[in-house]
């Protein structure tokens, strides 16, 4: 049934000539950009409080549990016992005297100090933020790979290779990370011996790891990829193409895959900070370093400056990922810059 | 970690999935009902008593799914752990669902001030690593069953919330809330007789998605050490507890795995072909 | 349906020897899609011969199998389809037994398809430049000669500035410009065979009038052309030799000047009489009788003295484009609409008159300008002081569908539109709802249906049952018939006319269709770029026309041969 | 199309198997000619990762053995031989301890090893520099002071005879005087600076910490079965927290030693033919203490009825493999001098025993559960413990075991894992929050009931005395052994009051922490220090 375009929004109407569009284009770009930023700030400034404040509902006393992560030994302690640890801490300090000075710290970028490594909170990070992100990015590129080809080749193919397709990407996207983990530890590194046990940052000890990860974050891109790609199959636009006398697969990739992985574009900026999560497992698993099993540690032991540094780390992540998910999205689909 | 959904409404099944793919659903859902009732019923072994003569012995005609390092059962105690392993599933979905719902409406429908607030609040935490929250939740409560439905709930909460925004706001700009507003009814009847129900209606879909999700969340904290006391049979925790055992008796891992990974497609394709059903319109 | 070729099955299939006259010969085309196993009939014994230079058209409406029928001709039937025929040629080879390497080696450059609505037609996503020259690099035309090649076609099908259009995406470009870039693309090789499957649907008039005669000149230059429209009208201009079709088969064909003027078949005498226009004023559309109930008792029509139902006065609409730029989608609008009149509006996409329609529905509040309704302020108005009288003034839009609440049925759905007093009292609603469908003549069996289940009419039906359920004085009708096949418009127009009639209520009828507005309207407003250029009765504006917009919009009304309408 | 078989599970469990007979594989070592080889690198994976490399962890005890040297060391036979202290001897009031130094010693950063810096350390120690230690002389510690270049003398407020013996522990490592005091706590605690056979040369947080050869070595133990800089150039000190993974990279042969076998697969690493060290440590072995204070192990009878319930010979045997050892013991484990049989067999599995203490104790009534209750109340008890940092994954099977044994005569045990950071943050310390105390202790002598049994009093309160047990005459035991200097007298002291412990059934053993080495037949000389059974790599060489 067709349907006239006459009832348009008049916004979308007549073509904007560049000349005169460009000024108003720059200072949109512009309010764009500051947006963004303020944004980010916000993002960032309300990933610390939340975790500040977090912190400050832990059970037991703050001066007790450094004293007890410094000995390794947990139990009570005596006031004298306290007193310096309060001291070196400020620990005597008012809630909102510490979250002050806890704010001042964040703006000249300095987290304070790990109870447990005597360490700046920054240092423990920086050594450790390369080994994840190296991680989370190898997936994501994995993922992109065995989600695209799977993707191309099973979708729009019938309802049987259909089922099939959706159904390994429903079952991808399902498997926890912890068991797929510990299946190819299982299989690869236990069994076959084709990739070391112990994990460790060579290019050999990514592999599993990073499949862990990418498996299901495939999966769960596939099945938002595989709608829009059977959805873009079905557009005037796909039958006009081959009607140029276009192949079918010619018009998979030039066409429709780029319509298709719009939402995956998006998903994967979400998915940067996401694997996070699932590095504490996979880390723990393959015996990697990095923020995972730094997260962990400083939880396990409260060693809150550090708890604090990698929410906030991941914050910033998540703002980053997700300003190159807007630029990446933009240039496969122009239409967006403006809106 | 597939908790979270991005802001789009949840994907469109391709209507041509073939009912087959219900039948091992329904009948996973069959046994789970029945476990969760009676699992005496459907258990061969008492899940807790020890047995040490019989420890680490392979799945056998006797132990259906082999027996772990205390000789106990593990069918039985598959069958026992689905209880705990259901209810922290159901639970932490309620809870997420419950609390995206409030916060969704609230960014869709609350006076200026208190939706922009609430958009930047699921910024943040959207940026929160939903383990993390977790993390921190069962570092203040201390793990339980409770700690883990809030944690799983709290985790996966931000990004349910985005989408009912999503369905909220749609709704609101549809055509029959227009229709309904030149017929001249109120504001909240409108809201009332249309926008809620029609958002709110594709949760159902998605609460059985999240359920199947939940549970994964739910038994990887297990994995971590942070979910139920033993002896408990929950799931998560039969995997971590099996996790020494892995070389000598890999099926303490594997079965377990297997059976979660089973529950949660269960979840996700009842889930999926609800959703086509309330899209396949009024039946 | 998805663009996979399709597994070309003979089963009649007889070695015979073919003249090699006609481009294209089709013998006993018959198509089917596989549903579940069994095997389901869409198009059956086709025949059609297309010699060179010549146009055929296929007309008909949704679901007569006329799309699916073009498609087959070039083997992209769709997944799934079994297409069996006594004789399918191209060029005098035998297609039936082309690999898909065949077909693509023919399609482009033997045969060129043309489809609707360019904006999803080209790939949104890609400079239209990229799409035409797409064509060109898969038919081994060398990367170097490409670009001026792209520019020549713009340049061909009437696009200024090719340089810089070609640079653009189809979504910056007008209507006008993505159509004749999406002809361009296909007749990039030359093709001497052009399939058209609704070229010029969705589209405004003027625009349309141009891209048929951008398939004219290709005629001229002796492309034979193969145009699949709903249109008469659009056909009329073009075609030598007219196929009508209906659920699958050919119910008529032959030169289009016999076909017009005196049709044989019901169907293609219902489908002339169906197309609305100045002549079919105070006419009925359709064979089948508006309901009795409709006509009720005809009243005299009101006399233009009455105080005026509707009043609009110096409206202004300003919206903010994304890229900060204002624009003034209404600029200065005043009208009156009298009781029991009808007020056309008419102007392209983008001209302003559905803002014009929601200021006048107070779903919008002007900027400037004030509205009336029944002599009392009506907008700018707090919605609360509007809501109870609301019931005055009601809606029908285009997409009824979109209009109405998934999950209610149609009961719900007129009940929901009564006044207070008669949804509390079951008696009197039950009567009322019973009433409404009598009026829009509709079966007591579709209060149960969900809107999803009904037919396109039908659904418009209960969307001006909604409409007429509050006893309203003015009903705005946006692009109400607009998505509907010409004879089920034709009985909505019809049904229209006679609950006018019996009710004397008031329309503002607001259309793109210039041949439906001037059937349906008293006077007429013209409206471009947010103003009114031109107003006056019908007649004034359809056959004395000021503005010179306006004589461009009337021009170009294709028009059907008069004869038609004196039967 | 055909059907292809769909089932995972089979598959899964073939590769198990599949596992274990590649394990065995890879097991069957290189056949080496025993040739020495010069230098190379060992990798080493250890279990946990400390914070810091000195420190009173005994996971710091065993990394800062390798880079600290102590004033003695123990050899094989528990007797204190010479290390950096060439002699010493005690005073007849037994209260100033003499040490007299080898000559010229240097720290890795060049300050001489002298006097001075060991009197500095004593001080550093009981000032908090090292926790476990400061526990240690707290309560006897006075005052050190240098005589001279080579001589340090420690002031003793009351005798401690086995002042020495203790004193080989590596919580006792000697740093230098000029590092502690010049450089930054974060640079002390990643790289401490001693006279060790080894320093630290990068620590990968997180990954490992890797030691390189200190060449200028001078100051081996007597015990050592070389002299002169270590063989080996480096150590890379992995961390590897899951035990499965640390042996499966043995196998592999990424790894060429790793710490902490698990039990399960202790069989199947000795059929690969690797060279398997066990150490049983003394001190105080995984035990359970019953809260005295409140709840119903106040009564004596409920306690002992607790322990008559429990096989817990059979428990441990199943979930250890026959390779951790059970122990009866309450009060120090089977290692450790002076150790009492007759405490640790004072009571064996018999249920009908246990059910009679219980209804002598009036717990006669049962719930529908089989739960014994008093007045209503019914028999539950609590019992945290610190998963996965004081109890591994055996030790939690084990106390399921005991959960499930008391059951049968009427206990409700509640077993509550609890996470480190709940322990640092002070839960489960108090009596009302608990029944049981888990847990160990190493340490060379028996000394070790003096911390643990120690009475808490106000000014000076005893957090370590698990059971709440603040009994004067049990301490006078304890105190009069500490102070006794015949080793004889001594350790039948400790002997009565592990039996007292025992018939009060204060504590119950259950099994004895072990320190378990696994390394590859192609590394040589791999020992485990006797104070507390780390892993000692200045011996350690390659063959060919």
């Amino acid at each position: 049934m067709t349907r006239t375009s006459s009832s348009d929004a008049p916004v979308v109407a007549g073509a904007p000539a560049p000349a005169a569009a460009r000024p108003s284009r720059l200072r949109s770009a512009g309010r764009l950009l500051a947006g963004r930023v303020v944004s980010a700030v916000v993002v960032l400034w309300g990933a610390a409080t939340v975790a500040f404040f977090a912190q400050q509902l832990l059970p037991g006393d703050r001066a007790t549990v450094i004293l007890n992560i410094r000995t390794g030994r947990a139990q009570r302690r005596t006031p004298e016992e306290l007193e310096p640890i309060i001291a070196q801490f400020g620990l005597d300090r008012s809630v909102l005297q510490q979250y002050l000075d806890f704010l001042r710290g964040l703006v000249v970028g300095d987290f304070g100090t790990s109870y447990q490594q005597f360490r700046p909170v920054t240092a423990i990070l920086g050594e450790q933020l390369a080994a994840t992100v190296t991680l989370s990015l190898v997936a994501i590129a994995i993922s992109w790979v065995l989600m695209v080809v799977w993707v191309t080749l099973t979708a729009g193919r019938g309802p049987r290779v259909g089922a099939v397709g959706s159904g390994v990407d429903v079952v991808a996207a399902g498997l926890p990370h912890y068991w797929l983990g510990i299946i190819l530890l299982l299989v690869f590194a236990l069994g076959l011996r084709w990739f070391p046990v112990m994990g460790g940052t060579g290019p050999a000890g990514i592999v599993l790891p990073a499949l862990t990860l990418a498996i299901p974050l495939a999966g769960f891109m596939a099945q938002a990829t595989r709608t829009e790609f059977e959805r873009a199959l079905e557009q005037p636009f796909v039958v006009s193409a081959r009607m140029r006398g276009m192949g079918d697969t010619a018009v998979r990739l030039r066409h429709v895959l780029r319509h298709a992985v719009l939402p995956a574009v998006t998903l994967s900026g979400w998915a940067l900070g996401a694997t996070l999560s699932g590095a504490v497992v996979v880390e723990s698993i393959f015996s990697r370093p990095g923020i995972g099993s730094v997260l962990v540690t400083a939880v396990n032991s409260q060693d809150l400056p550090v708890v604090v540094g990698v929410v906030t780390l991941v914050a910033v992540v998540y703002v980053v990922a997700n300003l190159a998910v807007d630029i990446a999205y933009t240039l496969i689909d122009p239409r967006v810059r403006l809106s | 970690m597939t908790a979270l959904r991005p802001a789009r409404s949840p994907s469109r099944p391709s209507r041509r999935r073939a009912p087959w793919s219900l039948a091992p659903a329904a009948a996973l859902v069959g046994f789970l009902g029945i476990a969760l009732v009676a699992p005496q019923v459907l258990a061969t072994h008492d899940p807790f008593a020890l047995d040490y003569a019989a420890a680490l012995q392979p799945p056998s005609l006797a132990h259906w799914f082999g027996t772990d390092e205390s000789g106990r059962d593990l069918y039985s105690r598959v069958v026992f752990g689905t209880r705990e392993s259901l209810a922290i599933g159901l639970g932490a979905a309620a809870v997420g669902l419950a609390g995206a719902i409030v916060l969704g409406a609230l960014a869709a429908l609350g006076p200026r001030p208190v939706a922009a607030a609430v958009d930047r609040l699921l910024e943040v935490l959207f940026a929160f690593p939903a383990l993390l929250l977790a993390l921190l939740l069962i570092a203040i409560a201390g793990p339980s069953a409770l700690t883990q439905i809030l944690a799983v709930g709290v985790g996966t909460a931000p990004g349910y919330a985005r989408m009912v925004r999503g369905q909220i706001l749609a709704a609101k700009n549809s055509g029959y809330v227009q229709a309904a507003v030149a017929l001249g009814h109120t504001r909240w009847r409108i809201l009332r007789a249309h926008v809620l129900p029609n958002a709110l209606r594709p949760l159902v879909a998605v609460f059985a998605l999240s359920v199947g999700q939940s549970i994964v969340w739910a038994s990887s904290l297990s994995f971590l050490g942070l979910g139920v006391a033993p002896p408990s049979p929950e799931w998560g925790a039969l995997l971590d507890a099996g996790r020494t055992y892995i070389v000598q008796a890999g099926w303490l891992v594997v079965i377990p795995g297997l059976v979660i990974v089973a529950l949660a497609l269960t979840a996700t394709t009842l889930g999926r072909h609800l959703q086509a059903g309330l899209e396949r319109g009024e039946k | 349906m998805t663009a996979i070729d399709t597994a070309v099955r003979f089963e009649r299939a007889e070695r015979r020897d073919v003249p090699p006259a006609p481009r294209l010969r089709v013998r006993g085309l018959d198509v089917g899609f596989r549903v579940d196993g069994a095997v389901r009939r869409i198009v059956s014994g086709v025949d059609l011969d297309l010699a060179p230079g010549e146009c055929v058209a296929i007309v008909g409406e949704s679901g007569s199998g006329k799309s699916v029928t073009a498609r087959s001709l070039v083997g992209l039937t769709g997944r799934g389809a079994v297409v069996e025929a006594e004789e399918l040629s191209l060029h005098g080879r035998d297609v039936r037994r082309f690999r898909s390497r065949d077909w693509r080696r023919v399609r482009g450059r033997e045969v060129g398809f043309v489809l609707q609505d360019a904006l999803v037609s080209l790939d949104p996503l890609r400079p239209v430049g990229a799409e035409i020259a797409e064509a060109l690099r898969l038919h081994g035309v060398p990367r170097g000669e490409r670009r001026a090649r792209v520019l020549e076609l713009l340049a061909a099908v009437g696009v200024p500035l090719p340089e810089l259009r070609a640079r653009q995406r189809p979504g910056a470009l007008s209507g006008g410009l993505r159509q004749r870039a999406l002809l361009a693309s296909a007749i990039a090789l030359d093709p001497d065979v052009i399939i058209a499957d609704e070229p010029t649907t969705a589209l405004d008039v003027t625009v349309q009038a141009q891209v048929l005669s951008l398939l004219e000149e290709r005629k001229r230059r002796g492309a034979s052309i193969v145009l699949i429209s709903h249109d008469l009208s659009v056909v009329a201009r073009l075609a030598d030799r007219i196929l009508v079709m209906r659920s699958g088969s050919v119910v008529e064909q032959g030169p289009s000047t016999d076909v017009l003027r005196n049709p044989v078949h019901d169907y293609t005498r219902a489908l002339i009489a169906a197309v609305p226009s100045a002549a079919t004023r105070g006419r009925a559309l359709s064979p089948v009788a508006p309901p009795a109930a409709a006509l009720g008792s005809s009243r005299p029509a009101p006399a233009a003295a009455d105080a005026p139902v509707l009043r609009a006065r110096g409206l202004v609409k300003r919206f903010v484009r994304p890229d900060g730029t204002e624009t003034r989608a209404v600029d200065g609008v005043s009208f009156d609409l009298a009781p029991g009149e009808t007020l056309g509006i008419v102007g392209e996409s983008g001209s302003g008159k559905s803002t014009t329609a929601k200021l006048a529905l107070g779903l919008e509040e002007p900027d400037a300008g004030t509205v009336e309704v029944l002599g009392e302020p009506w907008s700018p108005l707090p919605e609360s002081r509007r809501r109870e009288r609301r019931r005055l003034i009601s809606v029908v839009d285009q997409d009824p569908l979109s209009s109405f609440d998934p999950r209610w049925n149609v009961e719900r759905i007129l009940v929901d539109a009564l006044p207070e007093a008669e949804r509390r009292d079951a008696a009197r609603r039950r009567a009322r709802v019973r009433e409404l469908l009598e009026l829009v003549g509709l079966p007591e069996a579709v209060l149960a249906r969900f809107p999803l289940r009904l037919s396109g009419g039908q659904r418009q039906r209960v969307a001006i049952a909604r409409a007429l359920a509050p006893r309203p004085s003015v009903i705005v009708l946006d692009e109400a018939v607009s998505a509907l096949d010409v004879t089920i418009q034709a009985q909505i127009l019809d049904l229209l006319t006679a609950l006018q009639r019996s009710s004397g209520v008031a329309y503002l009828f607001i259309s793109h269709d210039l041949g439906v507005i001037s059937h349906l309207s008293d006077r007429v407003l013209v409206m471009k770029d947010g103003v009114v250029v031109e107003e006056g009765t019908a007649e004034s504006v359809f056959e004395r026309p000021a503005h010179p917009y306006t004589r461009e919009l009337v021009a170009s009304i294709p028009d059907l041969p008069l004869a038609a309408s004196a039967s | 199309m055909r059907q292809r078989p769909r089932t995972t599970l089979p598959l899964a469990l073939g590769l198990t198997s599949m596992i274990a007979l590649s394990g065995c594989a890879a097991g069957s070592a290189s056949s080496s000619s025993g040739e020495r080889v010069e230098g190379g690198t060992i990798v080493y994976a250890h279990q946990q990762e400390p914070p810091c490399v000195f420190g009173g962890w005994i996971e710091q005890a065993y990394l800062s053995y390798q880079v600290l040297d102590n004033l003695v060391s123990l050899d094989e036979d528990g007797e204190v031989v010479p290390w950096l202290a060439e002699e010493w001897s005690a005073s007849e009031d037994g209260l100033t301890w003499t040490f007299t130094l080898q000559e010229g010693v240097q720290f890795t950063d060049g300050t001489p090893v002298d006097a001075e810096a060991i009197a500095y350390n004593f001080d550093y120690w009981v000032a908090g520099g090292n926790s476990t230690a400061q526990v240690w002389l707290q309560d006897y510690y006075e005052s050190a002071n240098a005589v001279d270049e080579r001589t340090v003398e420690i002031h003793l407020k009351a005798p401690y005879p086995r002042l020495a013996d203790n004193l080989t522990q590596g919580y006792f490592g000697i740093q230098s005087q000029h590092a502690l005091e010049t450089r930054s706590d974060e640079e002390n605690c990643a790289a401490p600076i001693g006279s060790g056979a080894f320093t630290v040369e990068h620590w990968t947080r997180g990954q490992n910490i890797t030691l390189v050869r200190n060449d200028e070595y001078t100051s081996w133990p007597a015990n050592a079965e070389h002299t002169g800089p270590a063989y080996v150039e480096r150590i890379d000190w992995r961390f590897v927290p899951d035990g499965t993974t640390r042996v499966a990279a043995l196998q592999s042969g990424e790894v060429d030693a790793v710490y902490d076998v698990p039990a399960v697969q202790w069989q199947s690493v000795e059929d690969g033919g690797f060279e398997l060290h066990r150490y049983i440590t003394p001190g105080r072995p995984q035990q359970l203490s019953f809260d005295t204070k409140e709840g119903p192990f106040t009564d004596q009878l409920v306690r002992q009825a607790f322990a008559y319930s429990l096989d817990r010979e059979e428990i441990v045997g199943t979930i250890g493999h026959g390779v951790i050892p059970w122990e009866g013991n309450g009060g120090v484990s089977q290692a450790t001098p002076g150790y009492s049989e007759k405490a640790a067999g004072w009571y064996s599995y018999d249920p009908d025993r246990a059910n009679e203490l219980l209804d002598e104790a009036g717990w006669t009534e049962r719930n529908s559960d089989g739960v014994r209750l008093k007045d209503g109340e019914p028999l539950k008890v609590v019992l945290p413990y610190g998963a996965g940092s004081i109890l591994n994954a055996d030790g939690a099977a084990i106390l399921q075991g005991v959960k499930e044994q008391a059951s049968e005569v009427g206990f409700d045990v509640e077993l509550v894992p609890v996470p480190q950071s709940e322990l640092f943050a002070g839960a489960y310390s108090t009596p009302e929050e608990r029944d049981f105390e888990v847990g160990y202790w190493t340490s060379v002598t028996a000394g070790i009931l003096y911390i643990n049994w120690r009475p808490s009093t106000e000014e000076a309160p005893n957090y370590n005395n698990g059971a709440f047990y603040d009994d004067p005459e049990l301490a006078a035991i304890i105190l009069e052994a500490n102070s006794t200097a015949d080793v004889e007298a001594q350790n039948a002291l400790y002997a009565k009051a592990q039996e007292y412990i025992a018939e009060r059934a204060l504590a119950i053993g259950l099994y004895d922490r072990l320190s378990t080495l696994a390394v590859d037949p192609s590394l040589r000389g791999v020992w485990q220090e006797h104070a507390q059974g780390g892993p000692t790599f200045y011996d350690a060489h390659f063959v060919q």
